[in-house]
Parts: C-alpha cells; structure tokens; sequence
C-alpha cells in the first residue's frame, strides 16, 4: 500500500519529456519533487506562470510569486508570467499536456466529483471545472477509499459533479486504473496490496484482465 | 497623450455609490488593489457585489470589507480562506455565486473586448451549467456564458505611466489585466507611476485606453498567504 | 465647397479632448493635421499601436512601425503596441472614441458600402467592418459625388454592405449632416454652397430645418 | 525547461505537405515569416490555403508563393497590393476568402485558446454574415464566427529563447501574437535566438507552450511597402 509520497511516486512516471504539466492542491503538488531529472518538463500553475520552480530558500520568499495554492514560489530560467485569460487558452487550447489532480469520487464513466459536499461549507471549484473540462490527459491521484472506509471509485458520483466523462486513468493508494467502456480497468497493484484488496475497495465496475502486475517505483 | 493621471485614491474613486458592481484583481492577497479597498472601507460603501476570484482573508483584501458588511454578494471561484465569509455565507447575509476560474476570467474578459457571450467547456454537466444554453461544437459539449457588467473595475499593477499603460509584476498580474476596460471606469493603482514615454511601449501589458484614472498606491503590505520554503542543502 | 483638406479641417472639429480616435484611409489621414494642439487625443491605428505619432524624418524609417496604410510612421510618448486581437478589443470593446472613415455610399438608415464593387477587384474589407459595427461614434468622410456626379447619400445603399445603420454624421465637401429617423439632417453648408446645391446632390431624404448655417473651420 | 530549438528553417519545416492549412503572422510586409516562405518557395509545396492578413506583393511576402501557383485559397482581409494575385483571382485560378480583420484575429485566437466559436458583430447585415447564425444579445445583433483550423503557423518574432518564448517588436507583433498555438505545428523565427534565461519573464508576450519550433532566421529584408516621410522644419 502506498502512502500520499508513494502515489505522487508513481504518478511521476506517467510524466513524459517534453510534458507541460498542472498539479492541483494536495497529493499532485508533490508528485514535481519525483519527476526524473532527465527529462524536459514545465510546472504550469493557473495563477499566471510557465516554468515554475521549487519552493523559495528562506528569506527569498517574493509576495509577488505565488502558485495556485498561493504558496510562494520560485520561476525556472526560460520562465514566463501571464494573465489569467491567457493561462486558461493554454489549459482550454489543450496546450497542457497533463492535468494531475486530486478527487472525493470518480464514477466508471469519467465523472468526477471533487469541489462539493452537500451541506458543508463550499469553497468553490477554482480551476478545477476548466480544467477537467479541457484537458484531454487527466490523471486522478486520491486514497482508494474515504475516511469512512468507503469507495471512493464508484458506479456513479453520488456529490455534485466537477466534469463528466473525463477522467482516464486514476492512481490511488492500492493500485493503477485506467476508464474505459464504463469500467474501471485494473493496471498495477500496488505493492504488497492483492487483487482481492482491490475488489473490495472498489464499488464501481472492476475488469481484472489476466494476471495484474506490481507497480514499480 | 490623454492624461489619466489622479491625485489619490479619494479622488480615483470619485462617484462610486452603494451597491454597485465592483471587478477587483488579484488572485489570493497577491495583486490586489490595497488601496482602493482601504478607500472602499473608509467610505463605508454598502451593498457592493464584487466580482474576484477570491475574498480574501479575515482581516486582509476583501476580507476587510467583509468584516464591515459592506458586500451583498460575491462573484468568486474560491473563496475558502475566510472564517467571517464562511459565517456570513451559512447565514444567508451574504450571497455567493461561484464561476469556474477560467470562465470568470473570460467573463471579464470579453466584456473588455465587446464579446457579449462564448462557448466554455467549463462545467459542462455540473450544477454551473444549469439553466444555461448547451451547445456542442466538433462533437464536445460547451456552455455559453455572459460577459460581465460592472461599474468600477479596480486593479493593482507594478509600473504605470501617466497614460494609463500598465505593466504588471510576477503572478500577480493575475485576474488585473482582463478587469482593465472591463467596467464602466477602472481605477489602476501602481507601486511606480511615471511620466508617459519612461515605458517602453513594447512591454506594455495594458495600453492606457483600457484605464480611465491611474495613481500611485502607498503603504503596500502585499502580505503573503501561504509562506513555503525549502531548506538550503 | 471644400476639398479634401476641408473635409479634414471640419472634421477635426469633432475631436474632443481625451477622445481615441481611428482614422480610416484617405481623407481621414488628414484630420491628424488639423486636431488643435491644446487638446489630448490620441491616434490608433487597427494593426497596433496607440499614440501613432507623425510620418518619421528621411532616414529615420523604421519597418517594423506602420500604420494600417502600410506607411511607416513614428510613436508619441505614452504609445503602446499591441496584436490584432487587443487592437480589436479595443475597437469592438468601444474604447475607442471616435472612427472617420471615408465611403462609396452611405444610406439614410445609417448603411454604409464602402468596399467592393460588383465586377471590380475587390480588394478586401480590411478593419472597415468591425469598426463600423463596432464604434458608437463614426463620421463618414467623403465627397457629396461620385466621378460621374452621382450623389453618394442615397435612400437605399447600391452596393454590398459594410455596416447596417452605424453612420450618425457626414461630412463632405458640401455639407456637414447628421443621420436620424431615416433620413438626412442638414446641419452646415461648406463655404460658398447653397441649401439648393446641396439638395440636388443628395438623393436620399433631406431634411432641412431652419435656417442652415454656413460652417466655420 | 523544454527545448524548442531546431537547427535550421530545413528542420523548421519537416512535415510540412502539398495541400495543407497555413497560418502566417504579418501586417502587410511587416512581421512576415520570410524565411518560412522562402523555404516553402524553395520546397515548392502546392496547393496551399493561407490564412493571412494580407497576400504580399507581387514580388516579396506571399507574392513569391502565388508566383509559383502554390496557393489554393487565400483567407485575408486584404489583399489589394499584388496584381499576380489579381489576375489569379480573376480567372479563377485562385479562391480567395474574405474575413473583416478583426474576426481573421479572433478566429486565430480562438484556435489557440479552445473556443470552437464566438459572436461578433463585424459584418452583420453584409453578405461575410450570409449563411452564419446571427444572434441578439442586450439588442445588438451578432454573426456567429468558428475557430479556424491550420496545420501549421508561422510566425515571426523580434527575440526569442531556446524555450519558445516569444517578444515582438513595434507593429511587427501584429497577427503574429494569435496565431501561436493555433495550429497543429507553430513555427516560430527569431531575429535573434537567446539561452532560456536571458529574457525577463515579465516581458515575454508569447510563451512557449504555444511555440513547437523555434529557429534563428537569416538575411531579414524587412521591405518597407509604403515609404513615407516628413520633411524636416
């Protein structure tokens, strides 16, 4: 089982060279500290930069160089600062090549539910609508099941939606899925988790096709 | 060259009454225009709706306003970093309407630009799209949204010229240039005003046209929300 | 009767202070001569740039700073440039104060034909278009007759459209006249010319009220 | 940081093909990609569609591709200064599609920025509006205009670096700035090609993300169309 560092571990592999990337809040953020060195990649951050770096060194921290989740930050050389109109043409144009970001449900068909809980305080969906709505390569990085115990990878979303019929491919703490045909698809294990662990965590569709390898790190 | 130049914030914000629209820039506490909101709370200005994409914090940004119960209703896609907010909100004092991020930059967007309404794939198939014309282009599915109205834009750049050209620091231009031109007067406030043809006008964000009154803001905190650093190795 | 430098001396005139103003081709070119110098104006021109600025000095031409003419010209202080789109949402976004464009025809309703002729080459619309379905404030420069001497303010416009009941003011070598409930309002003759030579070269509805005064430049 | 660099205009071009869609940056003679239509000359690829605000003249810009017949259908807004363009356009050799300016910018952008479509009202109640959705909005009347679709753009900035990003200088910016990202492939020349690093971040008016290619162009003629002066007083 992997823990949050483990899940953004994995999801760093998925991170190809010359990818444009946005991390959402939460587990995402930390899957730019995994990616190989290697390879040419860009932190987009819908708040208006290309090219965003790690966080500042004590002292260094600039008021006016924040990310989405309003940390401060540092800017990479070849970086560049933009407007809000012109970060989301980048995400709506389909410019970025991947979208990482975190959900409370994902139903079988792509759906996902990550902005809302009927009842208690809504904060707002920030960039989340645009950009699952826009981009054609999301990954899903979340626990399998919520606090309660309960799948959080369902037949249906049962919380008001952020976008439907978007998601392909989810990395939890038990395994890798990908979506297709109203299924869930069950890629890798993760390590020392069984097929069986994952059939129980799992409410939607799970199509287990052949013999299901161990995720390597 | 028309200049666009203004005393001070008391007179940049010259006819702005109860309950009009307000657009305001910045994204968390980074770019906001923190005079014109101190000016705002001065004047005790009521019944404001104010379109930004978020509300500050408790004692800080909109939040300030907030305290003073001087906004109706907020137009925002985040606005989680605020306990009087939130208090207000589950009360029903305060009315909250919630746009996907990109969206509410185009909402201000095209009303800078004469566009009347475009097609979003933002929030299609969410409670966003409710009652709103759905419309599929190439086979993928958008919603159409309106272009803002607003009285008073207020933005916060880092140099601006007496012409009203805005050039704007780091992230925090955000949401600031799309709000330019995107009201009936928009009031620039700039860390640096100089004379016109100090900038070069290649690097000019947002040309004076889109500006009515500019001055130049004192006493900036631009207070950091999330203050992160890492260790030197 | 005025010519062409008339034209332009009158419509200068109408440029008040603080106004932006896009000066079409031809007879509008010339209006920048005669805006007085104790007013703030400045000039756009559609391919980008505000605050154009006079013809350069021989040998101080610059290719990369023309006008939508294609003739080099200079920047004042205070210019910016921008790209097409910005340009446009300036013009489109009625930031822009005031459009002189010149015309083939223009209508009692406010249409305006003013780019292509059946069976001629057609050279293109250009910018004529968004400006004039976009300005609130357009003047028509033009002369009162075609070569032939046939009145150009007609009832019905003969050619193609460039815009539908945008014009509000002419001016032309003969008249100043405004446009209002489908017809013409004579406001001021040119120097030297009668109500009478006006009404014969107008072919659409005039409306003469009162005593017309002659205009003074 | 991704490097976007490529040797040559040779490599620039590589997968370019007879009968595609090009979008090409320019006002005029001013801000053309000359070393992309030089090598697509010396390439001698045919039937093209161009999306250009202007088809050259008659012996430099897109004049030297209607020369060589390479030229299907032109999409401009003007296209009066060339007479081979004329006489190919007269016998029908040459389609030709008219496009008022600022929708021809728009349709660009809205390619670069994922809008399949928006409502503008150049051109309504004209036949550029005959056959298109016309719509109301607070009373004004509306066309609706799609998002063009291109193969690929070239355009041409005054500075860029390794990492695709882009500053243009004076009017040559133009065109150039809306059609990046909105084709397939944009290839961009540079008079003057630096490390990524070297630009301000603040001050770079296309970034890299919308740039698949980047190369230092040669021999920039920069022909002036209509040279005109002032006498000195």
């Amino acid at each position: 089982m992997l823990d949050k560092n483990g899940i953004a571990q994995r999801i760093a592999k998925e991170v190809k060279n010359g990818y444009y990337v946005n991390l959402g809040i939460g587990i995402p953020t930390l899957v730019a500290n995994f990616v190989r060195d290697d390879i040419e990649v860009e932190f987009q951050s819908e708040n208006g930069i290309l090219g965003m770096g790690p966080f500042p060194f004590e002292g260094e921290e600039d008021a006016d160089l924040i990310n989405a989740g309003k940390q401060t930050i540092t800017a990479l050389p070849g970086a560049s600062f933009f407007d809000s109109s012109m970060s989301f043409s980048m995400i709506r144009g389909q410019h970025v090549d991947l979208t990482i970001l975190g959900a409370m449900e994902v139903a079988q068909n792509g759906d996902i539910a990550n902005w809302k809980i009927p009842g208690k305080m809504v904060k707002g969906m920030g960039g989340a609508m645009d950009l699952v709505a826009s981009a054609e390569n999301i990954i899903v990085a979340m626990m399998h099941t919520n606090k309660k115990g309960e799948s959080k990878l369902l037949k249906q979303c049962s919380l008001p939606l952020t976008g439907v019929g978007c998601v392909t491919k989810i990395v939890t703490n038990l395994a890798v899925l990908e979506i297709k045909d109203n299924a869930f698809y069950l890629v890798e294990r993760a390590p020392g988790v069984s097929v069986e662990d994952i059939k129980q965590a799992t409410e939607g569709t799970l199509i287990i096709d052949g013999e299901v390898p161990e995720m390597q790190l | 060259m028309i200049n666009k130049k203004v005393a001070n914030v008391s007179e940049a914000l010259q006819g702005i009454q109860d309950n009009m629209t307000l657009m305001l820039g910045g994204f968390g506490l980074c770019g906001i225009p923190e005079n014109a909101i101190s000016e705002l709370v001065k004047l005790n200005i009521k019944g404001l709706t104010c379109i930004s994409n978020n509300a500050g914090v408790d004692d800080f940004g909109l939040g300030l306003l907030l305290q003073k119960r001087q906004i109706k209703k907020m137009i925002s896609s985040y606005v989680g970093e605020n306990d009087e907010f939130e208090r207000q909100m589950l009360s029903g004092e305060l009315d909250v309407e919630l746009v996907p991020q990109g969206t509410l930059a185009e909402r201000c967007k095209a009303a800078q630009s004469g566009f009347p309404a475009f097609y979003t794939p933002a929030g299609y198939g969410t409670e966003v799209a409710e009652g709103k014309e759905t419309r599929a282009f190439n086979g993928k599915m958008y919603v159409l949204e309106e272009a803002f109205k607003a009285d008073f834009a207020f933005v916060k750049a880092w140099k601006g010229d007496e012409a009203g050209n805005l050039i704007f620091k780091g992230t925090a231009r955000n949401f600031n240039p799309s709000m330019c031109g995107a009201a009936t007067i928009t009031v620039a406030e700039v860390e640096e005003l100089v004379p016109a043809g100090t900038l070069d006008p290649n690097q000019i964000h947002i040309p004076g046209i889109f500006v009515q009154r500019i001055f130049q803001g004192a006493d900036y905190e631009k207070r950091i929300e999330q203050r992160t650093v890492r260790q030197k190795a």
